[in-house]
């Protein structure tokens, strides 16, 4: 049954070109069922794969299948080969699993949309480009579903076209992923150049060999490749898209920018662990931008009054814990925590879109209110998937994984207390904002009435997502049995804090942001325009809303310079040396053109002149 | 022989320099009829008769009676002396005369320069004239002829056009 | 024996004072007459040059510049008058339509 | 015998479109589209029947006396690399006519006899192994070309017309100068005058010699190919052609520039060129950023794709200097693949003005509206010009970046970073045109079927050469090989 895996990118690239060309001709009815139909048997089949992958797992853990060799020039022969190993099983099931509620959900969601066909088709582009890149057995395949999914979220941010904010902000991510993927694109000629393969499982036994650990190369290597993870997973430096691409459609944030696309960097850096445990400094500084980016990340979810934008930066900080965990070593962690991420941050975004439906396209936080009674069932799902997001303790999956990322940090050899401190900051915050969210949103006075309600398409998926929110956890340990076949095992130095010391440090922390959360919207609402109101707190309010002021930043140091050069230079300079050639030459035709005066002793004159000239070098010579 | 050679070249000089400076037409062309004949003497004096002969009754004689013949067709008259004496500042003799220096030194010092060894015994008579004239230069007298050919064609056809409108409108100029 | 050296001297000065004349001289006519008189002191080098080597090739030469100066002559004087007619007068710096 | 009918079928078809004109505008297009397919066919017959382990030097030749004095002979022949880029010629040919089925009005036999020599000459130029005919074709390729841009342009044509032949005409010359001093300098070794690429290969020369001889080449060659110092008589001619002049200025005469360096510069001259590599290589990555930066800044959209053909081909020049197998055989394939990809931006463009009668990119947009499949097909050729992975020019920019990477880091970095620039302009042409309000409310017609083939045409081709390459690789590699043999030190 392994042998059908090529078919789980193909079906949706197929049915992607389908959509193309003959969508605008087919009903609506047609395009739904063409475009999630293809995403549900893709799903089907990577189920069955997975089923028997773990009925009966190949001799070496993973399976390899080449389709054809794309390019062989000299040692360069990169093949479209797919590689499956628990880690892509693992990724390759959440990733169609929960594509496939999405697509469910943006049936009835996009319905009426006239570009429906085309949304249809640019999603299932989309998830053949991430299957493509999870299943990549080469760091090129990888690199082609990279660009794919950057291309796809490009397309699907810039939808709606007609508004120009649109298109700029889906320029913005296409860009600045472009950028990290640029940084990538060196680290491959980097491994190429020196380990002469680009086949990932060759290219981690040949580092493994020829590098010794920390050696320079390793670490350009490692540098590189987390550039091109940073750019795509919004991490750190390249974080400033991820809040402007949530003027997509509700199902593109809930699948590109929350379950899928974003953690492309996790797996990429999961899946060349090798190369990073050879470069220690690199790992470090994987966790670092990790813990800086949740805690910067935190404190603007804190400040923002659109409920996208809140779980946009919700996003970034908990893929910073992923970036943590593996900082750490603890890849399995990571992995983990990107399953219940992936299940309830989708939830989040989901239920957000029944209540942004629900409320004729209203997306500020402070203008939606007491929606409990209203839309129930947006309600308790969106209850749902927060706590599993802030990780209420012993019930919602979000608290096991976080709690096992805050144990790795706590036990790894190069983990400090201040990354632990970090991590469980990060908890309150997340808990603060989340609950925040809630209580502004569905708690209070009614703002706007509820105009009308989901429709089944919408809820189903949603309820699906809430019960794997909050059952994805328990079965932590043979999660963790699996994903050691591919992965590393996390090396746990000794006399760290033992294991139920951080999940009760965790859950003192959630129930701390609960309360504060509370205090401060539920108790006297007057708090925080109090808080807002002083010099102090606005400007504090200002610099964190505008994402820690990164995005002025970004604006003044590249993109002004760049815009000026090229409207400087927009009339070729090279052109003007050619055009003050010809003006030269117009000159001397001027000039010459006055010594003829029309006199007759000038022109004996000169002729007098120049034959003494002439008798005066031939004297001379 | 020699001071009729330094006298006649003396006199040429002379003319010349009287020719330059007239302002009257007529006078200038009968000093460069003088000069002609100056160095038609010294043709004479280096022992070549035929040459000094033809210069008196060509150049001398036909060329310079044409130009008498234009000048009086033209009738300049006195006003147009008097207009001639007005251009003659001294001012414009200068950069003529610079340029006539540095050309008189560079023949000086060409001449002096070359070592001349002395020159033959006899003069060369017309029957050698004549005959190097039909022998080896054949071409080049037939060529003569054509140019002048050329010459009295063009002059012909200058001239004729002008004949009917001088009858229109010939006004004796005052 | 012939004075060569003084026969090229002379020619060499009357040259010289043809071409004080071209150049000095605004009226057309006394331009004519300067030429030929720098036609006639190339005239007379050639003769000193055929007596120096007593060929008689000195003499030919200065029989086709003769032909060549009548020929000069009469175009040129033909021309003045078309030109005397045309502008009225012989001043050459005045007729100067031919400008670049 | 296949390679004379080649060059012979253009040359007959373009005088007998030009006389049938008179009668029926219809027959006068039919004769030239059979005419190019017929050549297409000739060339996929040529491509199918080579045995792929390229047994001597050339698949085919034809080879005849033409002045036996000078050693000039009549001799055609093709190898993979040339053959490779015959079958562009002819694609583009055909394409290009299709495009400008209902552009051209006035003079329409005249127009088709000038594509068809061009064709011709084009073909001339890939065919001909002889350096004499090499010129001549060099040379018959211009003449059409101008009559193109300056009788069919637009705006001020006719300042485009005479700036490109002045910069190709004099560019020419010096490369004429260097073949007969390469033949006198082989005269002077061998005793025998021959123009034969094959007998002037190996000839002795003095390094100087050999340096002003490579130069006279390089010169010609760069400036066809648009080098980033001689490049100014490019966005000039690209504005200003009619859609069928620009496709096949961008599309075929850039790439008989870098032919000829590969055929010519590279293997006559090696020392010379293994001394001057490193210039180039700056050249090639100047020309990248530099084009890039400006199509980034330009508002006329033929003014954008120009500059983008000069920072593409900057990628050639480089891929070409680099002298290793990864970056010879990027080189040819971005050549390839850029041929279609602005070839078919060309045809977009050109489709767009005839439409809405500008090229200025303030006056668009939210074209999507009303053009969807228009917009749809210029949003996937822009994005294959940026190098999308999976369309050909990636395979070709990647290969020509690893190549050079292995040369020298700090050129290679730079030219990624030519590749971020390339998304910059790419997004701003699909942005400004395409996206965003109809502010001007443009109601125009989509695209007709015709072009609606063509373009289909276009993208299965980049599909094809994005996906799998290999056969179009397998072609051209013993070349290359070759090529790279002949690399002093190699």
């Amino acid at each position: 049954m392994l042998a059908l895996l090529w078919l789980v990118p193909a079906i949706p690239f197929a049915s992607a070109l389908a959509l193309a060309v003959l969508g605008p001709r087919m009903r609506a009815r047609g395009v739904a069922v063409v475009g999630t139909g293809s995403i549900a048997i893709s799903a089907a089949i990577s189920l069955v794969i997975a089923g028997t992958f773990l009925g009966a797992p190949p001799a070496s853990g993973a399976y390899t299948q080449t389709l054809w060799t794309w390019i062989d020039v000299g040692s360069f022969r990169p093949g479209i080969a797919f590689y499956l190993d628990a880690l892509s099983l693992v990724m390759t099931v959440v990733v169609t699993f929960v594509s496939f509620l999405i697509h469910l959900y943006s049936v009835e969601f996009m319905r009426g949309d006239e570009g429906y066909s085309r949304f249809f088709a640019y999603m299932n582009l989309f998830v053949a480009s991430m299957v493509t890149l999870l299943l990549a057995d080469n760091l090129l395949l990888l690199y082609l579903g990279w660009e794919g999914v950057g291309l796809c979220s490009y397309l699907l941010i810039g939808f709606w076209y007609q508004d120009a904010a649109n298109g700029l902000a889906g320029r913005k991510a296409f860009i600045v992923t472009r950028v990290g993927d640029t940084a990538m694109a060196v680290g491959l000629f980097v491994l190429f150049h020196n380990l002469g393969t680009l086949r990932i499982q060759d290219l981690m036994h040949a580092a493994q060999s020829q590098w010794p650990a920390g050696s320079s190369y390793a670490i350009a290597a490692a540098a590189l490749l987390l550039g091109g993870a940073v750019g795509k997973s919004a991490q750190l430096p390249l974080q400033t898209w991820l809040p402007d691409a949530m003027a997509g459609p509700t199902p593109t944030s809930a699948l590109i920018h929350a379950a899928t696309m974003v953690t492309a960097g996790v797996y990429l850096i999961a899946r060349t662990n090798v190369l990073f445990t050879l470069a220690p400094p690199v790992q470090f500084a994987v966790a670092v931008v990790g813990a800086a980016t949740l805690l910067m990340a935190g404190f603007s979810a804190l400040t923002q009054n659109d409920i996208k934008r809140v779980l946009a930066y919700s996003t970034i900080s908990q893929i910073g814990y992923m970036f943590l965990a593996l900082g750490v070593g603890a890849w399995g962690a990571a992995i983990f925590h990107f399953m219940t991420h992936a299940f309830f941050k989708a939830l989040l975004f989901l239920a957000a879109g029944i209540v942004i439906e629900a409320l004729h396209h209203e997306h500020n936080i402070f203008r939606m209110g007491g929606l409990r009674t209203e839309l129930p069932v947006a309600f308790w799902t969106f209850l749902i998937g927060g706590c599993a997001l802030a990780g209420l303790p012993l019930i919602t999956a979000g608290y096991f994984s976080k709690d096992l990322i805050l144990w790795s940090v706590a036990n790894s050899p190069a983990g400090g207390m201040g990354l632990l401190a970090a991590g469980i900051a990060g908890v309150v915050l997340t808990s603060f904002y989340t609950f925040r969210l809630i209580f502004v949103v569905f708690f209070g006075r009614i703002e706007t009435a509820v105009s009308h309600r989901p429709g089944l398409a919408m809820v189903v998926p949603a309820c699906i997502l809430a019960f794997l929110s909050v059952v994805g956890g328990f079965d932590k340990a043979s999660f963790e049995a699996l994903l050691n076949t591919a992965l590393p095992h996390f090396r746990e130095a000794g006399g760290g804090m033992s294991e139920a010391l951080t999940s009760v440090a965790a859950g003192l922390a959630f129930f701390a942001g609960l309360l504060a959360a509370w205090y401060a919207y539920l108790r006297n609402p007057s708090l925080s325009r109090a808080a807002a109101g002083n010099p102090a707190g606005r400007l504090l309010h200002r610099f964190w809303f505008s994402d820690w002021g990164m995005d002025w930043f970004y604006d003044r140091l590249f993109i002004r310079p760049v815009v000026w050069a090229a409207s400087a230079s927009k009339a070729d300079i090279v052109d003007s040396i050619y055009d003050g050639l010809a003006s030269a030459a117009v000159l001397c035709y001027r000039i010459l053109s006055a010594t003829e005066t029309g006199k007759l002793r000038w022109y004996a004159a000169w002729i007098a002149g120049g034959s003494v000239v002439t008798l005066a070098i031939v004297m001379w010579l | 022989m020699t001071i009729v050679f330094y006298t006649a070249s003396a006199v040429a000089i002379i003319a010349t320099i009287l020719m330059l400076t007239r302002a009257n037409a007529v006078h200038a062309l009968l000093d460069l009829i003088v000069s002609l004949l100056a160095v038609a003497v010294i043709f004479f004096v280096l022992g070549a008769p035929f040459v000094a002969a033809l210069e008196v009754i060509i150049y001398a004689g036909a060329i310079m009676v044409l130009f008498v013949f234009v000048v009086m067709l033209l009738n300049l008259g006195e006003p147009a002396t008097r207009a001639e004496r007005a251009l003659l500042r001294p001012s414009m003799w200068i950069v003529p005369s610079v340029f006539a220096a540095i050309l008189l030194a560079e023949f000086i010092w060409l001449l002096v320069s070359g070592d001349v060894p002395p020159s033959a015994v006899a003069g060369i008579e017309a029957k050698e004239t004549g005959m190097a004239l039909f022998g080896q230069y054949l071409i080049g007298v037939e060529l003569a002829s054509m140019l002048l050919l050329g010459g009295l064609v063009a002059a012909y056809h200058l001239g004729w056009r002008k004949v009917p409108q001088t009858e229109a409108t010939h006004v004796s100029h005052p | 024996m012939f004075p060569i050296r003084e026969g090229f001297m002379i020619s060499g000065a009357l040259f010289t004072l043809g071409v004080i004349g071209v150049l000095a001289r605004r009226n057309l006519l006394f331009v004519l007459m300067s030429i030929e008189v720098m036609l006639n002191a190339a005239g007379m080098a050639f003769v000193v040059a055929g007596a120096r080597w007593r060929q008689p090739d000195g003499q030919v030469m200065f029989l086709f510049i003769l032909a060549m100066a009548a020929a000069e002559v009469s175009v040129g004087l033909a021309l003045v008058l078309e030109l005397y007619h045309q502008f009225k007068t012989l001043d050459t710096d005045a007729i100067s339509r031919m400008r670049g | 015998m296949i390679l004379l009918c080649l060059i012979v079928i253009p040359l007959i078809a373009g005088g007998l479109a030009w006389a049938v004109a008179r009668w029926s505008v219809a027959a006068c297009r039919w004769i030239t589209l059979l005419a190019v397919t017929a050549d297409l066919i000739l060339a996929l017959v040529l491509w199918g029947s080579h045995s792929p382990a390229g047994s001597g030097t050339w698949l085919a030749e034809a080879d005849w006396e033409w002045i036996p004095q000078a050693g000039i002979r009549f001799h055609l022949a093709v190898d993979g690399l040339s053959l490779l880029l015959l079958m562009l010629t002819f694609f583009l040919g055909v394409l290009s006519v299709l495009a400008s089925w209902r552009e051209i009005t006035e003079a329409v036999g005249f127009f088709h006899f000038n594509l068809l020599w061009i064709l011709a000459g084009i073909a001339g130029v890939f065919l001909a192994v002889d350096l004499f005919l090499f010129y001549f074709a060099w040379e018959l390729m211009l003449v059409p070309m101008y009559f193109l841009i300056a009788i069919w342009g637009h705006e001020n044509r006719v300042y485009a017309a005479v700036k490109f032949f002045i910069f190709t005409q004099l560019s020419g010359l010096l490369m004429l100068v260097a073949i007969l001093a390469l033949v006198f300098t082989h005269h002077s070794a061998t005793g025998a005058y021959s123009f034969e690429y094959g007998d002037l290969l190996g000839t002795a020369m003095s390094s100087v010699a050999e340096m002003w001889m490579m130069l006279g080449f390089f010169v010609a060659f760069a400036v066809k190919l648009p080098a980033i110092v001689l490049h100014t008589w490019l966005p000039d001619a690209h504005t200003e052609a009619p859609t069928a002049g620009s496709v096949i200025l961008a599309g075929l005469l850039l790439k008989t520039g870098a032919y000829g360096m590969l055929r010519f510069v590279l293997p006559l001259f090696p020392h010379a060129s293994a001394t001057f590599a490193p210039v180039a290589m700056i050249l090639g990555v100047a020309g990248i950023l530099y084009g890039a930066l400006l199509a980034f800044g330009q508002t006329d959209l033929k003014r954008l794709v120009a500059y983008t053909s000069v920072s593409h081909l900057g990628f050639v020049l480089l891929g070409i200097f680099v002298w290793n197998p990864l970056a010879l055989q990027g080189a040819v394939m971005t050549m390839i693949c850029h041929g279609i990809s602005t070839g078919a931006l060309f045809i977009l463009v050109g489709a767009l003005q005839d439409r809405i009668h500008t090229r200025e990119m303030d006056r668009m947009g939210g074209i999507w509206s009303t053009a969807p499949r228009l917009s749809g097909a210029a949003l996937f050729f822009a994005l294959a010009s940026l190098g999308l992975p999976g369309l050909g020019d990636f395979v070709g920019e990647f290969l020509v970046l690893l190549g050079a990477y292995q040369q020298s880091i700090v050129i290679a970095a730079l030219a990624a970073i030519g590749v971020l620039f390339a998304t910059f302009y790419a997004l701003q042409f699909v942005q400004r045109a395409f996206q965003g309000p109809n502010t001007f409310n443009w109601r125009i017609p989509d695209l007709v079927p015709r072009e609606g083939l063509v373009m289909a045409v276009m993208i299965i081709a980049l599909l094809w050469l994005g996906l799998y390459p290999r056969p179009v690789l397998n072609t051209f590699e013993p070349v290359m090989t070759r090529i790279e043999q002949m690399a002093p030190g190699r």
